[in-house]
C-alpha cells in the first residue's frame, strides 16, 4: 500500500467500462448504476441482447436521444433523458423494486467507496457528521440482484486504497460485491480474499496486492486484459 | 438475441422436475392455462405441491393432473367449485394434503414471493382456527398475523398477448393471479393466445415486464374447462398428442 | 328462542336485498358476496351511482348480460357473467386485495351461518371434521372493508338463532360485522348487543328477542320497515 | 353521480389540515406534482411531514413548500438531487428533520400502508446503520429487517389521463410513485393532463383504478421544475393567483 502520487495506470475509464461490458452475458436483465456504469452500455457487444432496466419503473431502453427528441419525462435513475426500443415496459416503483429484491435482475453496477475482501460495499455515506446522507435503491440493488458488480478507480484520489479488509464507511450492503472492475484488473470477491482474475497491460500482482489493504490472491486463470485503446 | 417463444408446450414445459412446487393461474375456469397443465400431465413430473385459487373442475385440467396422482399437495382458498369430484374423493381417500389460505392472503403471500419479502403481517384470519400457532402483533391495537412468502419452482399462466421478450397482456377477469404468478416462480412459463414482436404491446399497456416470463407456447384457441367438460373430455396423458383436447 | 318449525314470516329474500340496496350511500364502492347479496344490485335506487368490485379482480361492473353476449371470462367471485361498464378497470388479485384489506371498499355484502353479538361472524365452515374446508376471500373483506354488513335469515332451516351470543363455529373474522339485513330486523351490532333499528312487517321486538340467542335491545329509533312487494 | 373533478387546484386542496401526512409523487423532477404543491402553499396548511423521493429542488414546488416554512419533517431516499439548495440549509440550520429510507423499502413502506399489511420483513438494509435498533428476522439463512407500513392523510399526485369516477393512466417514467401512492392515502389528490368522461379509458389499460382516488384537478399544461428554473422562478404564496408559475 502506498499514499504516493502517481501517474494514472492501468486501464481508462471507458477502458474499464468496456471490460464490464464484454462480460455481460447474451439476455441479461441489467441495472446500471449511476455515474462510470452508466457507460457500460455503449460497450456491449453486437451480438448482446439486453434489456436495461432503470429503478425508476422502466425496463427495455435505449442510450441518450438526440439534443431535438429529448423526452423530459422519459428518464433513468440517473435523471437522463433516455429512449424507447422494442419491448419497453413501463412499471411503479414498487414492481420496480420487486424486480430488484426479487432477484430478478441478473447483474447492477454499482459505484463503490470501499469494498471488503468479504464482500461488503459502502458508496453512499463518509459517515462525516456534516454529511447530509442519501442512499437512494443503492441499498435495495446490492441485496437484490443475483451478481452485484463494481466499477471503481482501484484507489482513492488521495492514492488510498478503495479494496479494504473491513469497511470503516457505512455500509451500503453486506457481503453483496461478486466483482471488481477497477483500472488495475478484474477481480472476484471470494468469501474472504479479493481474488484477481485479470490484469491491466503493465500492472503486476505485486501492485495490485501492493494497492490493496485486504487479502489479495490470484485466481487460477489469471492472465492480462486485452482491451482496445478507449 | 431474446426470444422465449418455444416451439409447443410440450417444449414449453420440458424439465419439469418431480417434487416441483408450481403455482398454477386461473379463479374458477377463468385464467386456466389448461393446455400447459395437460401438457404438463404428458410431461410426466409427479409428487408435485400445486398453488391454484380451487382445486379443479371435472377431469379437465388440473382436476386431470389430480387424477393422474401427480399432486401431493394443493395450496387453495376454496377447493369446492364447479364439480370437484376429482379432488374431493383424493382428499376423503387422505391421498391429498390440503392447506386453505384465505384468497388475498394467498395472493399477497405470492406478491411477496415474488417481490423479495420475507414475511408480513395481516390482519386477515386473526381469531380464525387459520391464525392458529402463527405469530402476531399488535398495529394500532389490532391484531395481525405474520405470514411467510411463497416462492415457486415453476409458474404455469394464461395470458392473452405476449411479445417475443415476455411482455403481456391479459384479457379481463383472466388476469386474476397470473401478473403476481408470473413474479414469484423461478421459471415462468405462459401460454398466449396471440403472439407478437417485441414492440407489439404499446409500453404503458404491459401488464407483465418480460423480466418475469421464461417459456412462452401459443395455444390461439384455448379451451375453458366447461367447454371441454361439455365435449365429454377426461384429460389423460397422452389425449393432447391425440388431438382429443386441443 | 324456539326450535318450533313455523311458517316464514317478515321479509322475502328480495326484500331483504330491497332493504340493504337503499341504505347504499351514494358513490359506495361496494363488494357484493356470493349468493343473497348479489340481490341487492338488482334494488339499487336509480338516484345512486355505485360502483361493485369482485375480488377476482374488476371494479365497476353491470349486471349479467343476455343469453347472447355472456363473455366467459369476464366474472365476478360468484364465477357468474357479468359486464362492462363505463368507467370500468382490471386488476390482478394482489392489487383487488390491497383494495380490500387497504380499507378502500365502503362496504361489502356477507352471508352467515351465525353472528356473535360482539360482530364476530362465522361464515366458511361447521367445522365438522369430514367437511372439506374453503374460505375464499371471506376473511379478507371481513377485516378489511369499511363497513360489513350480513344478508341473512333470522334463523336457520332447522329453526335455530343465527345471531348468537358467541360463535360455535369456526371464525371468519372477529368483530368484524356492523349490521345484518334479516327477514325479521334490520340490526347494528354495537359492541355487545344486537340493536334493532327497523323491524319487519308484523314483526314484534319479542320476537326478534325470542328467535336471538344474545343480547337484543331496541334502537333509540326504532321503526317499521316500509318496503314493497318482492 | 360520482364525479371526483373539482373546480380548479384550490378547490381540490382545500381543508388540508396542519400537521398532515402527505405523499407526494415525483422522481427528481418528473412525476412532481408542481402545480399541486403551489395550491398547497396557497392553501396554507403548515407542520407537515412530506415523503417524497427526493426533497426539492431550486424555489419551486416542494423546495419551495420547504422554504414556506411549511415541512417540519422528510421522508425521503435522496435528498441530494439537482440544485437541492433550500432543503440543505434547513437541515443545517436544524430547521428540518430528515428520515431517509432505501428507495424500494420506501415504495414498499407505501405499498403496505395502502393495502393493509401491518409490516413486512426485507433484506434491504441488513448491516447498515439504517438498520439499527430495528428487529430482524432469518428467512433461508439471510438476516431480514422488519419494517412499518405508511399511511398518510393526502397524496398528491400527477397523472396523465383522469376520468371521471378517478381511472387514471401515466406518462412514462412520471408513473413512478404515483400508483402506490394513491393507495396508501385518506384522500388521494391527483392533477391531470387531460380529462376524459367515465369509459374514455379502456379498463384493461387503467393503471389506478378509481376507487384509489378522490379529487382530480386540471393542469393541461403543467410545468417541469426545470422549466420554472429557467424561467427564474422562485414560488412564494399566492404567485399561482398572479398567474406568475402557471
Amino acid at each position: 500500500m502506498t499514499g504516493t502520487p502517481e501517474k494514472k495506470v492501468g486501464l481508462s475509464r471507458n477502458q474499464m467500462a468496456w471490460c464490464a461490458a464484454q462480460d455481460i452475458p447474451d439476455g441479461s436483465m441489467v441495472n446500471l448504476g449511476i455515474g462510470m456504469p452508466e457507460k457500460v452500455a455503449e460497450y456491449l457487444p453486437a451480438d448482446r441482447d439486453v434489456f436495461y432496466h432503470s429503478e425508476n419503473g422502466i425496463l427495455g431502453f435505449g442510450p441518450s436521444p438526440a439534443e431535438d427528441s429529448i423526452d423530459l419525462e422519459l428518464i433513468n435513475a440517473g435523471k437522463k433523458p433516455i429512449t424507447e426500443i422494442a419491448g419497453t415496459s413501463y412499471f411503479h416503483h414498487a414492481d420496480s423494486f420487486a424486480m430488484i429484491r426479487g432477484g430478478h435482475i441478473d447483474i447492477c453496477f454499482l459505484g463503490a467507496m470501499q469494498i471488503a475482501e468479504n464482500g461488503d460495499l459502502a458508496n453512499w455515506s463518509t459517515g462525516a457528521a456534516d454529511a447530509i446522507p442519501g442512499v437512494g435503491g443503492a441499498m435495495d440493488l446490492a441485496v437484490g440482484a443475483k451478481s452485484v458488480v463494481v466499477l471503481t478507480d482501484h484507489v482513492t484520489k488521495k492514492g488510498e486504497p478503495k479494496l479494504v479488509e473491513r469497511c470503516t464507511y457505512p455500509l451500503t450492503g453486506e457481503k453483496c460485491i461478486n466483482r471488481i472492475y477497477s483500472n488495475l484488473a478484474i477481480i472476484d470477491v471470494d468469501a474472504n480474499a479479493f481474488v484477481v482474475q485479470a490484469l491491466a497491460p503493465g500492472v503486476t500482482l505485486e501492485r495490485v496486492t501492493e494497492l490493496t489493504a485486504g487479502q489479495v490472491r490470484a485466481g487460477d486463470n489469471l492472465h492480462t486484459i486485452e482491451c482496445p485503446e478507449l | 438475441m431474446i426470444n422465449k417463444k418455444h416451439a409447443d408446450l410440450n417444449d414449453a414445459v420440458a424439465g419439469i422436475e418431480d417434487g416441483s412446487l408450481i403455482l398454477i393461474g386461473g379463479f374458477g375456469e377463468v385464467g386456466n392455462p389448461t393446455e400447459l397443465v395437460h401438457a404438463l400431465i404428458d410431461q410426466g413430473a409427479t409428487d408435485l405441491t400445486i398453488v391454484n385459487n380451487n382445486a379443479g373442475t371435472g377431469e379437465v385440467g388440473l382436476a386431470a393432473l389430480l387424477k393422474a396422482g401427480r399432486v401431493r399437495k394443493i395450496i387453495c382458498s376454496y377447493p369446492r367449485t364447479v364439480d370437484p369430484h376429482v379432488f374431493n374423493e383424493l382428499y376423503r381417500a387422505n391421498r391429498i394434503e390440503l392447506e386453505v389460505v384465505p384468497q388475498g392472503t394467498l395472493a399477497e403471500k405470492i406478491r411477496a414471493g415474488g417481490s423479495g419479502i420475507g414475511g408480513f403481517f395481516t390482519r386477515t384470519t386473526t381469531g380464525t382456527p387459520l391464525a392458529e400457532g402463527k405469530e402476531t402483533r399488535e398495529y394500532e391495537g389490532e391484531t395481525y398475523v405474520l405470514e411467510d412468502p411463497i416462492k415457486a419452482d415453476y409458474a404455469l399462466v394464461k395470458c392473452f398477448t405476449a411479445d417475443r421478450v415476455g411482455n403481456l397482456t391479459y384479457y379481463k377477469t383472466a388476469r386474476n393471479f397470473g401478473p403476481i404468478m408470473c413474479m414469484a416462480a423461478t421459471t415462468t412459463i405462459v401460454q398466449c393466445q396471440h403472439y407478437v414482436e417485441a414492440g407489439g404491446i404499446d409500453p404503458e399497456h404491459v401488464i407483465t415486464p418480460g423480466i418475469f416470463v421464461d417459456r412462452i407456447a401459443v395455444v390461439a384457441q384455448p379451451m375453458l374447462e366447461s367447454q371441454l367438460i361439455a365435449r365429454g373430455v377426461s384429460y389423460t396423458e397422452g389425449d393432447q398428442t391425440k388431438g382429443i383436447a386441443l
